[in-house]
């Protein structure tokens, strides 16, 4: 039934191992909205069309003398507790719950800094360990937009792009988001993740994309959180790529860092 | 309240000690928050109870709480709540959450 | 202290001489010309709200394009060439959202219904304070303009949408200040005005009417002026910290280590962005009831006077109407869902979210059950009544979906919280203002308005909102984002839904046409609308039958009135009108 | 016609309108300072252990002294206000201006010591801006503050034009000395909460 009415609502495509979950909740509560409002909707239309005041002159004192409404009202109640407990709660606590370990084995570990209004991403590298950052040391003409410290060993290999996300697929992900300056909002249409983030604290954040989808792993991070002129324009890319590419990506961007170190010796 | 001269006059001694209270208290708190409880948390706690009790002397017999008409006990009292509530949820807010720092 | 100070009554110093225009006019402290006041300004205020919303619905439909015609008007900071500044387009909506709750429909449903209606409902010659009530409507008036100031301030208006989420509006532009001087003042008239109509409801009953006769319009306002007592002082406690933060630099909503544009800020930082939030929705959470029941309220008066039965259920209307507005105040963090909550302090916030919605079902469903069995006029007033049940509940069924947090993560922040909350204060509120001011503008004015032109208002007006609001819900599910100045126009997610932004605009200005045959109405019936009697709709509650129309100057009415029975006693079996005054012995 | 209850409670309610009403905007004022020490909790919870950002010690910063006096300055000043209604209670008048006339005193006292404070603070360097124990502390001190002013402004009308009333309508005239009495304790008692909570914790 839930799949029945999902098919009516728009939602876009789902690549994650959890939206399936969420996206079932949806439809259910849609379809309970829905059975409410066709069926209130029929009474009312009966009322209306049935007790003006043509058809029916003169009206009646006690109206309706059933209690059958307030069996609706504890039925709505019951199912919306069941929505609530049987899905909702528990969907939650696994969305927030078991936060994996940043160096656990099959999670890649990234940071994303947003800021006004760009996407700031910051990958561990190889050896999965992120390097010290401080906001003193944002530099943002110098290839530095989240302040990391360079003489930081674990800094060697981290890797940092802006607007560009890229993800391998089968693995498990867990963004570490923050804030640089005001709030913003990180979504992921297809992904079914949608988090604040909050200047100050930082959030974890896990989601795992199983599938390419219909458009070859290419979409969107979408900014939800008004944040100033240019939210309508904090777009960041958001790219679902297989291991293999995704390795082969991290491996160009170490030869870069090589590259650059070689230049300029930090 | 009616308030007849002789009563009056009884409440006045009230008053009176009830000020002479609240002077004694006041010393204690700072006498208190000298004294060292072992944490801060003990600290806050002794203070505020001490406040606690002040408040409600003052409300209970300046502000004539204790002998006060039901509906306006009643409306304090879901003030109170609403209070509890606001004053509660931040903190819990703030001891639950997924933040990392 | 005020409220001794100023509680003064007028009626004894004046009644001998005839009062001067301006005490009788501007510096009135009569309720009902306070009503009316109260009444004309936040119309016109809707009027305004409703105008910035069409700007802005330009720019959504065909983003970037040139504003036809009125170009002209604007400075070059806000449209230069008639284009649109996204700067403007956030002004718009922040100030579009501000103005139409906090001044155009808070003002109408409780300072001009409330106001007018309460004391005549209950039997009372005035408000409890009235040189009070009349300092609440001042005091309103004075918020409104330093609100438009806020346009004229070097950044334009406000533009951290209406929710002001710090660290962006403690780094906003100057209107962000007048913004919140403006919501000091407007906090401050709405706690005068609730304190008065609470005390009047209870201190100044008629004899007789006793609680359960009241009127469930004067019920409604009861439960709203305690929301409106005890929620809007943390927003005034939050907005003395958010003045504090931009006027002296304090960092109340600022953690540390904020980097603004690559510079570190140099503040103390230390704070939380969250406590605002915490603060506002406090208040706001419950102020959405605070627009709803008293709209409540008028749809039960317009029912049952139509219908010509009494309420069904009106106890439970009642009883559920007092345990909404208590878990009203539980329910604040459902619009912070993804702030980084924790299972527990989610889960039950969610839990009394699900509580909230049997409430407002149980009222729901009375009100339709009432039309059951009746014998339905279909008047104007009666058609926006009948239009707001199915409304609300597409609002309200909607609220449902994000009140559970499993789907509020896609449904947050999009357009389908839009949808949600229009469809309950646009076809719901603004629905049952109309209901409302088509009601009791016999007892306003002395005369009734016109049928025909109502009828036309009405069926456009239900077409054209229903075009509006509804394909926001398509958009929502498909995940455009709200508050997008291009309407979404540079999300590749968006593309094949960008076609209804044009026609919701579209839909958005023929709505605006269908208020013209209201707006006609509402001025030529002003003068010369048919005369209407004292009873025009043949009504039981005491504004009706125990006053003339439009009432008396002085006290309201020519023999203070007792109440012997319930207030919708009509088609009582065994009598020969179909209608029994409150007030009939 | 005259709005009733005025002078005497209603029989159902027990109480005047006035009364009521003082007892209304008092609830939503301890919503209002309620928020604000609900702003101080979070971010002193919020607060780093060490570090510049650590919460001071009130007592560190601020004078124990000074405010213990106020303390006494402002409970005195309870004293006296709820004295000033006991002697119009018991019709008598002279002790009632003279009472009233040591309420305004000890009111206008608090006011001087209080400015002798922030300027203290001031020449110190200590702003809001400094940190958010000072941001709070000048925030409800200086909310407080404002009620102390209103309240004064209040008592004088009372005390020496609003007087005339006790000729004509002594009755109401003790109610309005309740009422103003009311308001004058609350804002007393938020200072007995205040005093700990900012000067010594
Ligand atoms: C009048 C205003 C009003 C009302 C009454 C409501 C009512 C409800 N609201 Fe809404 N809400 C808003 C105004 C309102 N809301 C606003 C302004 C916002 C956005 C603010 C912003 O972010 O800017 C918002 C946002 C909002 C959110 C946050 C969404 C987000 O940002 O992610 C949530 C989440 O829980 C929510 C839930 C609810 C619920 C569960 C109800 C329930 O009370 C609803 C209960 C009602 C029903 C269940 C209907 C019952 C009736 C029937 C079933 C009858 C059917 C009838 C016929 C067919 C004739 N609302
Ligand atoms: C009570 C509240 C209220 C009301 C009634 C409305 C009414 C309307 N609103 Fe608004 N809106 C908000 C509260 C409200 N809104 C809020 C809080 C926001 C969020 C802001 C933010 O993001 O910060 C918002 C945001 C918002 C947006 C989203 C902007 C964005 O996210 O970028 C849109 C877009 O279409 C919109 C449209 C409309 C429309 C078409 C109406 C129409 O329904 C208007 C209908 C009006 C009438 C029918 C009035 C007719 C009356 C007269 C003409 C008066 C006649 C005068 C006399 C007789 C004197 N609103
Ligand atoms: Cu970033 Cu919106
Ligand atoms: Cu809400």
């Amino acid at each position: 039934m839930s799949e029945w009415i999902l098919q009516y609502l728009y939602l876009p495509q789902d690549l994650s191992s959890h939206g399936h979950e969420l996206d079932s909740l949806t439809g259910w509560v849609h379809l309970l909205m829905l059975i409410l409002f066709v069926g209130w909707g029929a009474f009312y239309l009966l009322t209306v069309f049935k007790f003006n005041k043509k058809r029916n002159p003169s009206a009646d004192y006690k109206g309706v003398k059933t209690h059958v409404s307030s069996y609706l009202e504890i039925t709505v109640a019951v199912i919306e507790a069941v929505l609530l407990v049987g899905f909702s709660i528990p969907l939650w606590a696994d969305v927030v719950d078991n936060i994996p370990e940043e160096t656990a084995k099959d999670v890649v570990p990234i940071r994303i800094i947003a800021e006004q209004f760009a996407w700031n991403i910051h990958y561990a590298g190889p050896d999965g360990k992120f390097g010290r950052t401080a906001p003193e040391l944002v530099d943002l003409s110098n290839g530095n937009p989240v302040g990391i410290d360079k003489n930081d060993p674990n800094a060697a290999d981290d890797v940092t792009t802006v607007n560009q996300l890229n993800v391998p697929m089968n693995k498990q992900i867990l963004v570490k988001l923050t804030s640089k300056d005001v709030i913003h909002s990180f979504f992921l249409p297809v992904m079914r993740v949608k988090q604040d983030a909050i200047p100050g604290s930082e959030f974890p954040l896990k989601f795992t994309a199983v599938s390419k989808g219909d458009n070859d792993g290419k979409y969107e991070i979408a900014c939800a959180q008004l944040c100033g002129l240019g939210h309508y324009r904090m777009r960041g890319y958001y790219n679902i790529m297989t291991q293999e590419e995704f390795d082969a990506w991290m491996g160009e961007q170490q030869e870069l860092l090589k590259a650059a170190g070689e230049d300029d010796g930090w | 309240m009616s308030h007849s001269a002789e009563e009056v006059q009884k409440h006045v001694k009230v008053y009176i000690t009830v000020f002479a209270a609240l002077m004694v208290l006041t010393g204690v708190t700072v006498g208190a928050s000298y004294l060292h409880l072992g944490s801060t948390a003990m600290n806050i706690t002794l203070a505020l109870i001490i406040a606690g009790i002040k408040g409600t002397l003052v409300a209970g017999y300046f502000m004539h709480l204790f002998t006060e008409k039901a509906i306006i006990n009643w409306t304090l009292a879901l003030t109170v709540v609403f209070f509890i509530v606001l004053l509660l949820v931040p903190i819990l807010t703030e001891l639950d959450t997924i933040s990392l720092i | 202290m005020d409220a001794s100070v100023k509680e003064k009554s007028s009626h004894d110093d004046h009644s001998h001489h005839e009062e001067a225009f301006i005490w009788k006019y501007v510096f009135s402290i009569d309720h009902k010309v306070i009503g009316i006041q109260y009444g004309v300004t936040a119309l016109l205020f809707l009027f305004f709200g409703f105008t910035l919303m069409m700007l802005m619905r330009w720019q959504l439909a065909y983003p970037g394009e040139a504003i036809p015609v009125i170009s002209g008007l604007f400075s070059e900071t806000t449209m230069p060439d008639g284009i649109m500044l996204p700067e403007f387009y956030n002004s718009l909506g922040a100030m579009h959202g501000t103005i139409m709750v906090f001044l155009a429909v808070v003002p109408l449903v409780v300072g001009a219904f409330g106001n007018y209606l309460v004391p005549l409902q209950v039997g009372a010659i005035d408000m409890a304070f009235p040189k009070l009530n009349m300092a609440s409507y001042w005091v309103y008036f004075v918020g409104g303009i330093v609100m438009l100031v806020g346009f004229w301030m070097p950044g334009g208006a406000a533009n951290s949408g209406w929710t002001s989420y710090p660290p962006l509006s403690n780094i906003a532009t100057t209107g962000q200040t007048v913004w919140l001087l403006g919501m000091v003042f407007l906090i401050t008239s709405s706690l005068l005005g609730s304190m008065n109509i609470i005390v009047t409801i209870v201190q100044l009953r008629a004899e007789g009417l006793t609680w359960m006769k009241l009127p469930f319009f004067t019920w409604a306002q009861l439960v709203t002026s305690f929301l409106l007592l005890l929620a809007f002082p943390p927003l005034e406690a939050a907005g003395v910290l958010q003045l504090m933060d931009r006027l002296t630099g304090s960092s109340f909503f600022m953690p540390s280590g904020l980097v603004v544009s690559g510079e570190v800020l140099d503040i103390a930082g230390g704070g939380s962005p969250l406590l605002w939030q915490h603060l506002f929705w406090f208040l706001a959470h419950p102020e959405v009831y605070v627009l709803i029941l008293p709209a409540l309220g008028i749809i039960a008066e317009v029912i049952a006077n139509n219908t010509r039965k009494p309420l069904w259920g009106y106890k439970s209307m009642v009883y559920a109407t007092i345990f909404l507005g208590f878990i009203s105040f539980t329910v604040w963090a459902h619009h912070m869902f993804l702030t980084g909550m924790g299972t527990a302090i989610n889960a039950f916030f969610q839990t009394t979210t699900m509580i909230i919605s049997i409430p407002s079902v149980i009222i729901l469903t009375a009100l339709m059950i009432s039309l059951w069995g009746g014998s339905i006029r279909f008047n104007s007033a009666m058609l926006f009544a009948c239009a707001f049940l199915p409304m609300f509940g597409i609002g309200g069924l909607t609220g449902l979906p994000l009140g559970l947090t499993a789907s509020d993560i896609h449904l947050h922040d999009t357009y389908y919280v839009i949808g949600h909350f229009h469809y309950v204060v646009a076809p719901g509120t603004i629905f049952a203002i109309f209901a409302g001011i088509y009601y009791w503008y016999p007892k306003v004015t002395g005369r009734a308005m016109n049928e025909m032109l109502g009828k036309i208002h009405f069926w456009l007006s239900l077409i054209f909102i229903n075009g509006i609001f509804f394909p926001m819900f398509i958009q929502g599910l498909a995940g455009v984002s709200r508050r997008l100045y291009d309407g979404g126009a540079s999300y590749a997610h968006a593309q094949d839904y960008l076609y209804l932004n044009e026609f919701m605009s579209i839909s958005a200005w023929l709505l605006a046409l269908a208020q013209i045959p209201f707006i006609i109405n509402f001025f030529i019936s002003w003068k010369s609308g048919q005369k209407a009697g004292d009873n025009h709709w043949d009504a039981t509650t005491l504004e009706w039958s125990a006053t003339t129309s439009p009432p008396l100057g002085h006290g309201n009415f020519e023999v203070v009135p007792t109440v012997y029975r319930g207030p919708y006693e009509y088609s009582v079996p065994g009598k020969d009108k179909d209608f029994t005054p409150q007030n009939e012995a | 016609m005259n709005i009733p209850f005025t002078t005497n409670p209603r029989p159902d309610t027990g109480v005047y309108n006035a009364k009521l009403g003082i007892w209304l905007f008092l609830a939503s004022e301890v919503m209002l300072f309620g928020a604000l020490f609900s702003s101080y909790i979070l971010i002193r919870v919020g607060a780093p252990e060490v570090g510049e950002n650590a919460w001071p010690l009130g007592s560190d910063i601020l004078s124990v002294p000074v405010a213990f006096t106020n303390t006494m300055v402002l409970i005195t000043s309870s004293i006296t206000m709820v004295m000033a209604w006991a002697s119009l209670a018991m019709k008598k008048f002279d002790k009632y201006k003279m009472f009233m006339g040591i309420t305004i005193a000890l009111g206008l006292t608090f006011l001087v010591i209080k400015g002798f404070e922030y300027n203290s603070k001031f020449e110190h360097h200590l702003f809001p801006s400094t940190s958010n124990f000072m941001a709070i502390y000048f925030t409800i001190t200086g909310l407080h503050v404002l009620h102390v002013i209103g309240g004064l402004i209040v008592n004088f009308y009372l005390w020496i034009p609003g007087a005339k009333m006790w000729e004509s309508d002594p009755e109401r005239f003790t109610n309005r000395i309740e009422v103003a009495g009311l308001y004058w304790h609350f804002v007393d008692l938020v200072w007995i909460f205040l005093f700990p909570v900012l000067y010594l914790l």
